[in-house]
């Protein structure tokens, strides 16, 4: 027992003097870690969700040229993604507290006051203006023909979207959104800057408050590149469920593999 | 050769940025003061108060010269000369505000600090319970006070005074409740942080001595404040 | 917006840092893509896994975290290696020049998948026939392989520019004083924050229009030989 | 013979009376009719660019006709003519009802391609004949049990080969009960091999008496399966009738000659 | 016939003798031997696997051979091999030396497609033989005009047919002065029509004392051009010899049974 004790009390002065980085501390702050790993992925994944809700409809008139519609559509997708997602937050937080009507609506209270709002509704629109344009693309590269055959066998408008025209273009758009998932959870470290305690806000609070100069960012690190595998696996997975019908033919005919130009 | 000095800039009265661009304060007066004390040229090095310390560390200057309070935290990563100054620490709340000070009645009440200070410290320590808000500097603290995202901020009197209460964007604040009482957060007053094993520790306390005694520091002292804030 | 035309002074100068920034870390990234992506290419084992990891590396941490982890302890790091082996003491960095590395660091990884995506896109046997010409390794890159790859590179490599721009919006939160960090402390001078936000966003708007233009008439000076659909 | 106007017949499955159709400036029917009675098989032979295609395409209304008359057993198609002259069907509801009377068979196949075959059998079914999944599936399943495709039922498109394609595009089409089949050029986009299959399906539901109108270049097939034979000429019937009789004898100059570059 | 090493002879372009290659655990050039005088035009026929292309590929190193020798006009390309017994060239100069005195002619073209065929054409004799520029295109046009491509010199290979591209390919490889060429399959990319215009301009080739080995699937063309047919068959040459003797009096059984099944 006695043993014990003062191995683990060894084991935190290596730690806090002689190793480069402090483990002990980082074990001992472990659960705040996990904390700011639930905000990022809430963060995250609640932008994704209500952002690719609302790319919908704004893709599917893209796509079919709504007059109007349309143009105002590009232009709040050209803002939103021609600009740093870091300004778009010091917009909403603290770019409208600057008026004093904005503080005084009734927005103000639950809303716009509170830092995780701010950047909720700041991600949602980012990640909503960049799915609206490649879901655009893949509604727009749907075949021709497969449209033709729904509406020849009686389809109304909203069954082709539906049946045809929308899971057609999530299938092909699939690559692309993986991508998009992994720069929303990338740019949800911007509400570090706001406040709000993700889990890089965890890792700068750990740096801060130790007085360290990296083992907080480190730790913070391993945790993105965890949740980056995880998104990465899920994935695959999907890819492998929904895209199927992408998959090239396997028909090895004997003789046909020739590799020589 | 040169003294390197770290200083932070951006925390007025103690050192701020003047509009063409030097640097001036009651930190950085008293680091000039120590300096030539010590009979070594003045290097100023500018850094952000996130990166103080491992700054240090790294070498990129030899002592800090930045309002830094000496706690046992900060004692385990470097050494620390005797104070130089000791002010208190207040909260500022809307005039007529009414907070129950406990750890349960502090709940939910949001509070605001710079991020990697003592009072980051204290605020955790004795108001678990409380919304904690971090800021990477101190103009953002009170700016969301005012716009009523906190309920409450903590700093030094000082500081609050000159940088938010006596200006027009401190109207209708006031400090709330006495001066704060931490001695393990907050430390025993504010110290010059070398390198741990550093002897410029003791050089430094001995020239803190030297400028008080000759003077010198009260008249730094006189040309930011109407009290000696050197403490007891 | 007055205050605008006021603080005109400070924000450009803010652009002209945010500009160089983009541009000196372009540069980098290009030349650590183009090393990455031949690295991935490589028939050596080793170079293959190298050329790997640096790209999912860089792909699975946000650019903020490695941005911070390299100005914060990049500095330390570099001194303790300098202790450790007693060959320098303290090496300063500067901040420019780490955002610099940083974000060169971490596009250069992104530039690899998008030059090793376009050198795959060559069809095999027009590098054989340069072989078969005599061509040296060298000719046969800058007469064959690279005119090629740019206009496959090209599409992707426009996405990776912009998004570039948009990063270096980052280094503000480091403290380098670039527009957003002008603006932005400029905003909180005057209490007007939003007017400068505003700005900014079209300031960058401006960069990113001007740069499309630019690149499509690279594009369409690469376009050369490709079969209109 | 002369584009004449028919009256419309409730016993005639399709009626075309009179169609025009223009692109812009160029017209590409110029008048033409016809009519399919139950168990017609009538087959549509013209050169490149006659208007095959287009007629079809007219009738189903994946074009609107510049002028003229569709009817489906007895229902005309209402169409309207707005300001400027350009006509569309008056109402939506009858166009999607009408479409799943009549069944397109495309020459190029237009699977759905993120769904396996059965899916793309049972999609029309449910979702156009509001039928129960169950019974669709059923039905499904005896559809390609007919076109030899029951096998393959769970494949995607892109995994079986063209002639399995084409009739599993023919399955989808059979799936929706369909009082008239459109075929356009059903087999031009197979290898000789896989035509033969093809062939062998349309014939063989032209045997149980199924109306079809069927574009082809098959000189034998359209002899030996139609019940008529229609020759477009450049936007207009040049000439019509049974099929034995126009093969062994054909009256115009141009059926002739089309003739005479296809038999070689 | 055994493969039997002959010693590099200086008269002869071409020599090459007991060449083996394998592919990771597969051997499929097992010992082969042959030798090409100027003028000479080796056939080289053999069924699909046979090792044709490889062989082609190994002359020139696109492929490193495992084993044996190959010279050129006299000059040995000198080979190492490591620890593990991985042969390789031990001069990468002297191959790209080589390689500039061999021209190949891909069967895929392999024009470099974001050049003109103008450009394709002096690419090599610029940036290989260091000609200056205004030369290289008085000789390129010399040679588009034999192969009748100089109407289409400034096009690129995207905008040309079949044909034409095979044609530039021949330029660009009769524009390097080569001692030596080498021909895959010509002719197998290209439809009949234009099988013949490309035949054409190898027989040209031919008949003005050009040494080339063409790996060809035309028996005629083989017959009547060559001096030297070569039949390979699984990594070995099988038989050789004077085209008009081997094809009127095939030895071999293999050979036997592959020309009754090419000559339907
Ligand atoms: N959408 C369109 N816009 C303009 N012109 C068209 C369009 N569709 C068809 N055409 C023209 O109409 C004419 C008839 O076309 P259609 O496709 O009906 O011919 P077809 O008889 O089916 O020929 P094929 O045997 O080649 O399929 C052609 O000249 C064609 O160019
Ligand atoms: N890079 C390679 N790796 C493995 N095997 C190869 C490679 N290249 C060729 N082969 C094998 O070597 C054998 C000979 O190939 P080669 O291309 O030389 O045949 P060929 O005689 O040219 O046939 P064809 O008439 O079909 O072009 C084949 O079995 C082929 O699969
Ligand atoms: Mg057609
Ligand atoms: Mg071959």
């Amino acid at each position: 027992m006695e043993n014990e004790r003062s191995f683990l009390e060894y084991l935190q002065s290596f730690s806090e003097t002689r190793s480069p980085i402090d483990f002990i501390l980082i074990y001992d702050n472990l659960g705040r870690f996990f904390d700011g790993a639930l905000v990022t992925l809430q963060l995250t994944f609640l932008a994704l969700l209500v952002g690719g809700l609302i790319a919908v409809p704004l893709a599917i008139a893209r796509a079919y040229r709504k007059p109007v519609i349309s143009p105002a559509i590009r232009i709040y997708t050209y803002v939103f993604c021609g600009t740093p997602l870091l300004v778009q937050v010091y917009l909403f937080y603290f770019g409208l507290g600057q008026f004093k009507a904005v503080q005084d609506s009734f927005l103000w209270d639950p809303i716009l006051s509170s830092p995780w709002w701010c950047v909720i509704i700041a991600f949602t629109l980012n990640t909503a203006a960049y799915t609206t344009e490649f879901l655009r693309g893949a509604i727009e590269a749907t075949p021709h023909g497969e449209v033709e055959a729904a509406k020849a066998c009686g389809m109304s408008p909203f069954t082709r979207m539906r049946l045809v025209v929308l899971p057609n273009a999530f299938r092909r758009a699939l690559p692309a959104y993986s991508n998009e998932v992994i720069f929303t959870l990338h740019g949800s470290v911007i509400a570090s800057t706001v406040t709000l305690q993700d889990l890089l806000g965890v890792g700068r609070w750990l740096n801060g408050r130790y007085y360290l100069a990296y083992e907080g960012f480190l730790t913070a690190m391993v945790f993105y590149m965890a949740i980056v595998f995880l998104i990465t696996f899920a994935f695959r997975l999907a890819e492998k469920r929904f895209l199927g019908h992408l998959r090239p033919r396997e028909t090895p005919a004997p003789g046909a593999a020739r590799v020589a130009a | 050769d040169a003294l390197r000095v770290g200083v932070e800039g951006a925390y007025p009265p103690f050192s701020q940025k003047e509009a063409d661009g030097s640097l001036s304060g009651f930190d950085i007066d008293i680091a000039l003061a120590l300096c030539e004390e010590l009979n070594r040229e003045c290097e100023l090095v500018e850094q952000e108060w996130d990166g103080m310390i491992p700054a240090l560390v790294a070498k990129k200057y030899d002592a800090i010269v930045a309002s830094m309070s000496i706690t046992e935290d900060r004692k385990k990563r470097v050494d620390f000369s005797e104070k130089y100054y000791f002010t208190p620490s207040r909260f500022i709340a809307k005039e007529g505000a009414s907070f129950d000070m406990t750890p349960e009645g502090t709940k939910g009440v949001k509070i605001g600090v710079l991020r990697g200070t003592t009072l980051q410290c204290h605020v955790e320590k004795t108001f678990p319970e409380a919304d904690l808000r971090l800021y990477n500097t101190q103009e953002d603290v009170f700016a969301d006070l005012v716009t009523g995202r906190l309920d409450m901020q903590l700093n030094n009197t000082l500081g609050a005074l000159d940088g938010f209460l006596n200006t027009d964007q401190g109207k209708g604040f006031a400090f709330y409740g006495p001066d704060v009482d931490d001695a393990e957060c907050l430390g025993e007053g504010t110290g010059i942080a070398v390198r741990k094993g550093d002897p410029l520790a003791g050089e430094l306390t001995a020239a803190i001595a030297a400028i008080r005694a000759d003077g010198t520091y009260a008249t730094i002292n006189d040309k930011y404040f109407d009290v000696d804030i050197y403490g007891k | 917006m007055d205050v605008i035309y006021e603080y005109r002074q400070i924000l450009i100068e803010g652009t002209f840092v945010t500009i160089s920034l983009a541009v000196l870390s372009l540069l980098l990234s290009i030349v650590l893509g183009l090393i990455g992506a031949f690295a991935q290419l490589s028939p050596r084992r080793g170079l293959r896994r190298a050329g790997n990891i640096y790209t999912v590396f860089v792909r699975s941490v946000p650019d903020l975290v490695l941005m911070m982890l390299i100005f914060f302890g990049g500095q330390t790091f570099v001194t303790q290696i300098g202790s450790l082996t007693g060959l320098w003491g303290y090496v300063e960095i500067n901040q420019f020049v780490a955002g610099v590395l940083t974000l060169g660091f971490i596009f250069g990884a992104y530039m690899a998948e998008t030059f090793r995506g376009a050198i795959m896109a060559i069809p095999r046997g027009q590098i054989e026939a340069a072989m078969a010409v005599g061509m040296t390794p060298s000719q046969i890159f800058r007469i064959v392989t690279w005119p090629q790859m740019v206009r496959f590179a090209l599409p992707s490599f426009t996405n990776n520019w912009l998004v570039l721009v948009k990063s270096t919006a980052l280094v503000s939160v480091i403290g380098l004083h670039d527009l957003v960090w002008n603006a932005f402390s400029a905003g909180r001078s005057t209490h007007q924050l939003f007017t400068f936000m505003v700005t900014v966003m079209v300031i960058y708007l401006i960069i990113t229009a001007i740069s499309d233009v630019l690149l499509r008439m690279v594009d369409r000076k690469y376009a050369a030989g490709v079969r209109k659909a | 013979m002369p584009a004449t106007a028919l009256s419309a017949d409730p016993n005639a499955s399709l009626v075309v009376s009179d169609l025009h159709k223009s692109f812009g400036s160029v017209e590409v029917l110029k008048g033409v009719s016809l009519k399919a009675c139950e168990g017609d098989v009538i087959s549509l032979l013209g050169s490149s660019g006659s208007g095959k295609s287009t007629l079809l395409r007219c009738i189903n209304l994946l074009e609107t006709p510049t002028s003229g008359l569709i009817s489906v057993h007895g229902e005309d198609i209402k169409m309207t003519k707005d300001r400027r002259g350009v006509s569309s069907p008056s109402d939506p509801r009858q166009v999607e009802r009408i479409r799943a009377r009549l069944a397109m068979v495309f020459q190029s196949f237009n699977l759905w391609s993120h769904m396996t075959v059965l899916e793309n059998v049972i999609a029309g079914p449910i979702h156009v004949l509001n039928q129960p999944r169950a019974e669709a599936i059923e039905h499904a399943n005896e559809v390609l049990q007919r076109v030899g495709m029951y096998e393959r039922r769970d494949y995607y498109p892109a995994h079986i080969s063209g002639g399995q394609q084409q009739r599993a595009a023919i399955a989808r089409a059979l799936a929706m009960k369909p009082e008239v089949m459109l075929f356009d050029e059903p087999t031009s986009a197979l290898d000789p091999e896989l035509v033969g299959e093809v062939l062998k399906v349309i014939r063989s539901l032209a045997e149980e008496g199924r109306t079809m109108v069927v574009v082809t270049h098959e000189m034998a097939f359209a002899r030996d399966v139609s019940s008529e034979v229609i020759f477009l000429h450049q936007g207009l019937i040049e000439e019509q009738g049974n099929p034995a009789q126009m093969f062994n004898d054909p009256q115009s100059a141009r059926f002739k000659e089309f003739l005479s570059t296809t038999r070689q």
